[in-house]
């Protein structure tokens, strides 16, 4: 018997998921390949650059209305955003903000799959970072911003800040959402505070359904596109406001490690 | 008037030296050391389980922890040097000679030892070899084993994990060895009797349950268009063209991509039931969706493999299964089973000359063989006929014998500047400076009927003489430095004479080579097909 | 010099000095109230606090409660008053205790704290002190209208610290300097960051824990100026129409540009 | 260091649009291809392993006798080996077409 193999979305690259999330048929491409804006910054450390600097902006509609999605892709350097991939978000969301203003309203989709900011880059990407950041928090007085996590690569650094300042948060089970790579975790304080190499416990604390549960995710959908094309359709239709980040509930940090845990809801 | 009973009496003496750290054939783990002392004798021959899979690591640590002052010159005879103590046994001078397989990991630091002189290899072998030296020439004096499960009475319970625990104990207890195991707790009555307690002497419960290693896993994840490509020549080049029937498949990617094509591109082709019916292979997760697709009617397995334990006592109409339900493994059985009773195996090699002699061996490394030798030959002493087996003989005199499809499924490069198609094998110079008297080859080029690259079959089987042979090689090995001296004229003749087949000659259209074709694309997608049956382990969860 | 008091600290008590100290916050992050040359201003900094209840937060970084700390104090910022952002902060905090919880979350809400009050008409500015590296640096400066910064040695910027680059990049000082060097938003140094057009205003001090008066009066004068001038106003976005900014941004730009010439076909 | 290698084959046919493939991902490369109105196939290789110019000219040299396409080719390799190589410049060709 054949079971349903879901219409992977982690299975598509960036352009591809773009393509796939807006309308059929609807999906153009801004500064394309073949503008040929490459990181100029890549060669001096050794590093190839690619004909779109890891970012597809794409222009469409969605649910029939004026549409952009911009989506990582988290083959190239994990994802990583550095000055042009940065601006191309960056722009996509002002000009977004500038259609609501000017009352022919832009949905906009933050496909992420990212590492966080670019190391190779390093101070561009966080000025882009910031410049995003202010610009989701702009756009979503107008309307809501909406993320969908669910590469392989997960959201970590300062695009996972971007994502928790978005009004909706799609992700699916494979999804990772975390400040820090646990991989860093481990390099920064040991393998006894973070062992990256359990994946079990990687997807216990960072996986889409943990974040689901701690309501950093609004929706926990399958890796399945008609599933998460739905989940965003619903999160413009329904059209909730940002709910202000309050500092959650939590264990006592001064427990044990382990204790600290399994006080959270988590087996190590 | 001499004596008929000298290894019995030796035994006797053994274990009676050992009897203090004993209470009805279990002595604790903390005396592991202390009991080997004990039973060892300088010079003896001691079996070590330990394969790619399973592994006696409490009995082979606290091997390596004898005072070498007591114990020292043992011989030691492997499956495969594969944890770091079995190397120090050479460096700490407790053993100094070693008969084995594989050494995959260790193959590095084993170099070192041969070439400081702390150890001397005796031969490298394939499984099925060292298995049957086991009962002629290298009989093995003690034998240290592993297993799940242990009753009052020493029988043992070897769960899915059987692989070669009854081999070694047979060679072992019947020629008055002692046979020690380690399980993974002592049970009032074992789940199922993998060996009879009389061929086992004495058991110690493992400090920690043995070491084992998912090593058949491949994840969907990471297999490649390229392989995915090479994998559809082999079904509609190899597979449907002599409709094989009975197979083992190696542990690539690019094997993997095979199995996970069956249920896509096979089905398409309507091969269901006409190929890949029989398989001696362990559980692959990537064979569920064949399975489950209706592809396959048995599975024999050499060993377990982790997660599947589940899924296989839920297929006992394909898998060999224990009245418990579990998986019965065994590799010496299985080896047989694939050297003699199928039509064709097909593997993968680092290196390939331009006579199709591969090697796994590159320098500074003694890597050995596991069981690809007995798989990739052909076994002259096959007389059963089958139409693929028939097929690849040409003669038609009265008296005739077919032959085993062994097919070398490989890239024209490793890396992007490492080729695979050499003019000289690395084995050649290891060879030469550990002294060996024969080059260690992998699979010899006599035997190989089909080489695979991304750019077409080469059907040597097919071929007149050496001279064709080599030019048919060349034709499918790219811009290696063999494929380069390739002729294109003699290319196009080799395609229409059918000795060389580009994607093209055999129906396969190189823009069908995506992912999309797998029938599972991630881990996630293998336990689907399973039904939640497959559990895979934690590396290679992503979820 | 002494390095006994944290950089942030020093500032804060040299600005904030006699201030009404805002009350609720964790010991790592001090907030208080006092004028700056008659116009009512908040001064914020994350200082280590060796007690500090997660233990992998006891270093000055930006963990879950500096974070949170950090968004509180803005969010409670006095009607008509400006903030500023002292910066002193080594990085964001490393511990599983963090990641379970999402430091994500709690460092978007400084951002988000940081953002609204800054578009509800708070100037904001942030001067850097110390360190100011990656996510704590976003958290806590990055969203300030305007941004000074001292012009010493021991002011970084980076999205890592140094010990974990040479770690991750496996590259020895000497690599990392050459390429520092030809690509200067990969330099740590406060005069690189300023050639990225990111600084308006960099102030040299002889002593970077304790400014003579006249260097305090000046950078008083400067920080009073922008906050007043609607500097402290302008969304991070603007900063690219800088003069400083042009040369250094010029693909930024031109991202912009070729963007929106093809937002709508 | 990153090594640019640049080629040149004559050529004759014509392909009706541009193709782009691949990614720079380890063991991957990508491909931007153009219709070029020179009677010639340009190729430039910007590739993060150096050394192997000969093979790359190899594997073009035996693309473009293949397929003797009037072409802008432009490649950005992480360590593709010939086989992805070949497999992206078939699938390019394709997307052409």
């Amino acid at each position: 018997m054949t079971p349903h193999i879901g219409d992977s979305y982690a299975e598509r690259n960036a352009r591809e998921r773009a393509r796939t999330l807006l309308d059929p048929g609807t999906f153009r491409e801004l500064l394309d390949p073949f503008a040929r804006m490459r990181s100029p910054y890549l060669a001096a450390q050794g590093v190839v650059s690619q004909s779109d600097d890891g970012v597809v902006v794409a222009r469409g509609t969605l649910g029939g209305v004026r549409a952009c999605v911009a989506a990582t892709d988290g083959r190239f350097l994990g994802g990583a955003i550095g000055e042009i991939g940065g601006a191309k978000i960056a722009a996509s969301l002002e000009l977004a903000r500038r259609d609501a203003e000017r009352g022919t309203p832009t949905r906009v989709v933050l496909a992420f799959d990212s590492g966080g900011i670019r190391l190779q880059e390093a101070n561009l990407g966080l000025l882009a970072i910031a410049e995003i950041c202010d610009a989701v928090a702009a756009l979503r007085t107008h309307q809501p911003v909406v993320a969908v996590i669910a590469g392989r690569v997960g959201v970590y650094g300062g695009m996972s800040i971007v994502t928790a300042l978005c009004n909706e948060v799609i992700v699916t089970e494979g999804a990772r959402v975390g400040l820090n790579g646990p991989d860093v975790v481990e390099t920064e304080a040991g393998a006894d505070e973070f062992d990256a190499s359990n994946r079990p416990l990687v997807w216990k604390v960072t996986g889409g359904r943990r974040r689901f549960a701690q309501g950093h995710a609004t929706a926990l959908v399958a890796d399945d596109m008609p599933d998460i094309r739905a989940a965003v359709e619903d999160a413009f239709v329904r059209n909730r406001p940002f709910v202000a980040i309050e500092r959650p509930e939590f264990p006592d940090p001064g427990l044990e490690r382990e204790a600290f845990l399994r006080a959270y809801g988590i087996t190590p | 008037m001499s004596a008929w009973d000298t290894r019995r009496i030796r035994k006797n003496q053994r274990l009676a030296r050992a009897a203090s750290y004993v209470r009805s054939g279990v002595f604790e783990s903390g005396d592991a050391v202390a009991v080997l002392e004990s039973v060892l004798e300088p010079g003896d021959r001691v079996c070590v389980e330990g394969n790619n899979q399973k592994q006696a690591d409490l009995l082979s640590r606290a091997l390596a922890s004898v005072d070498p002052e007591r114990v020292h010159d043992l011989h030691l005879l492997i499956s495969v040097l594969g944890r770091p103590e079995h190397i120090e046994l050479f460096e700490r001078g407790i053993a100094s000679q070693v008969d084995f397989s594989f050494s995959g990991p260790q193959s590095l630091r084993l170099a070192q030892q041969v070439a400081d002189g702390r150890v001397r290899i005796g031969a490298i072998h394939t499984y099925l070899e060292l298995f049957a030296r086991y009962f002629v020439d290298l009989t093995p004096d003690i034998a240290l084993v592993a297993a799940d499960e242990a009753d009052a009475s020493g029988n043992l319970y070897t769960g899915a994990n059987t692989e070669e625990t009854p081999t070694i104990v047979e060679a072992t207890a019947f020629r008055n060895g002692v046979v020690i195991a380690q399980v993974n707790r002592i049970v009032d009555r074992v789940t199922r009797v993998d060996v009879p307690g009389d061929w086992v002497d004495l058991v110690v419960v493992a400090d920690r349950p043995y070491e084992i290693e998912p090593l058949f896993t491949r994840d969907p994840e990471q297999i490649d268009d390229v392989q995915i490509l090479m994998a559809m020549m082999v079904v509609r080049g190899i597979y449907e063209r002599h409709r094989v029937r009975t197979l083992n498949h190696g542990i690539g990617f690019d094997t993997a991509a095979i199995e996970l094509i069956l249920p896509t591109y096979g089905e398409r082709l309507g091969l269901r039931g006409e190929i890949c019916t029989n398989w001696v292979l362990n559980p692959h997760p990537t064979l569920i969706p064949a399975i489950e697709s209706g592809w396959v009617q048995s599975v024999h397995s050499f060993g377990g493999e982790l997660g599947m334990e589940r899924y296989v006592a839920a297929r006992p109409d394909v898998f060999f299964t224990g009245r418990d339900g579990s998986l019965r493994s065994n590799r010496a059985l299985s080896q047989n089973a694939g050297m003699y009773a199928t039509d064709l195996f097909i593997g993968s090699t680092l290196q390939m000359d331009p006579d199709a002699n591969s090697s796994t061996a590159t320098l500074g490394r003694i890597a050995g063989f596991g069981g690809a030798p007995n798989l990739g030959n052909d076994p002259r002493g096959r007389r059963h006929p089958s139409q693929a087996w028939l097929e690849m003989t040409s003669s038609t005199h009265e008296i005739r014998r077919g032959r085993k499809i062994v097919v070398q499924l490989v890239e024209t490069f490793r890396e992007s500047g490492v080729p695979t198609f050499v003019e000289h094998l690395d084995a050649v110079a290891l060879g030469r400076m550990a002294g060996f008297p024969i080059a260690p080859v992998m699979i010899y080029g006599d035997d190989v009927t089909h080489v695979v690259t991304e750019e077409g079959i080469a059907y040597l089987y097919k071929a007149r003489d050496v001279d064709e042979r080599r030019a048919a090689l060349a034709a499918i090995a790219g811009v290696t430095p063999v494929g380069l001296l390739a002729d294109s004229t003699r290319t196009q003749e080799l395609r229409r004479d059918g000795v060389v087949a580009f994607p093209e000659d055999l129906g396969v259209v190189r823009g069908e080579a995506k992912r999309s074709l797998l029938a599972a694309r991630s881990i996630r997608d293998l336990v689907t097909w399973s039904g939640g049956l497959y559990e895979p382990p934690k590396r290679f969860r992503s979820w | 010099m002494s390095e006994e008091v944290s950089r942030g600290r020093a500032w804060f008590e040299r600005f904030a000095a006699g201030g009404a100290r805002a009350d609720g916050l964790p010991a790592s992050v001090l907030a208080a109230d006092a004028p700056l040359d008659g116009l009512p201003v908040r001064w914020i900094a994350v200082v280590p606090a060796p007690q500090a209840r997660f233990p992998r937060a006891r270093s000055g970084e930006m963990g879950i409660d500096e974070a949170f700390g950090v968004a509180a104090a803005v969010r409670g910022v006095p009607p008509n008053s400006a903030i500023v952002a002292l910066v002193d902060v080594p990085g964001q905090a490393f511990g599983i205790r963090e990641e379970a919880i999402g430091l994500q979350r709690a460092l978007a809400a400084s951002v988000d704290a940081y953002v609204q009050a800054r578009r509800s008409g708070h100037p904001v500015a942030a001067l850097i002190v110390g360190k100011a590296i990656s996510g704590a640096f976003l958290a806590h400066g990055m969203q300030a209208g305007w941004i000074g910064a001292l012009d010493d040695p021991g002011v970084d910027v980076h999205v890592m610290s140094e010990p974990a680059v040479a770690r991750v990049t496996r590259m020895q000082r000497g690599d990392l300097a050459r390429i520092a060097s030809e690509v200067p938003a990969t330099a740590r140094d406060i005069a690189s960051f300023a050639r990225l057009g990111a600084i308006d205003a960099l102030f040299e001090v002889a002593d970077p824990q304790a400014p003579t008066d006249e260097e305090y009066a000046a950078l008083a004068r400067a920080l009073g100026a922008a906050l007043r001038d609607g500097s402290g106003l302008r969304p991070p976005g603007e900063r690219l129409n800088r003069p400083a900014a042009i040369q250094p941004r010029a693909l930024a730009r031109r991202v912009r540009d070729e963007l929106a010439a093809g937002w709508d076909a | 260091m990153i090594e640019t290698l640049t080629f040149t084959y004559p050529a004759s046919a014509h392909v009706a649009r541009r193709a782009h493939v691949g990614v720079v991902a380890s063991g991957n490369c990508e491909l931007l291809l153009e219709p070029s109105p020179e009677p010639s196939a340009s190729v430039t290789v910007r590739t993060s392993v150096g050394g192997y110019a000969t093979t790359w000219e190899a594997v073009l040299a035996r693309f473009f006798a293949r397929h003797s396409i009037a072409v802008r080719l432009e490649i950005d390799d992480f360590g593709a080996t010939p086989a992805v190589v070949a497999m992206r410049l078939e699938q390019a060709l394709e997307q052409a077409r």
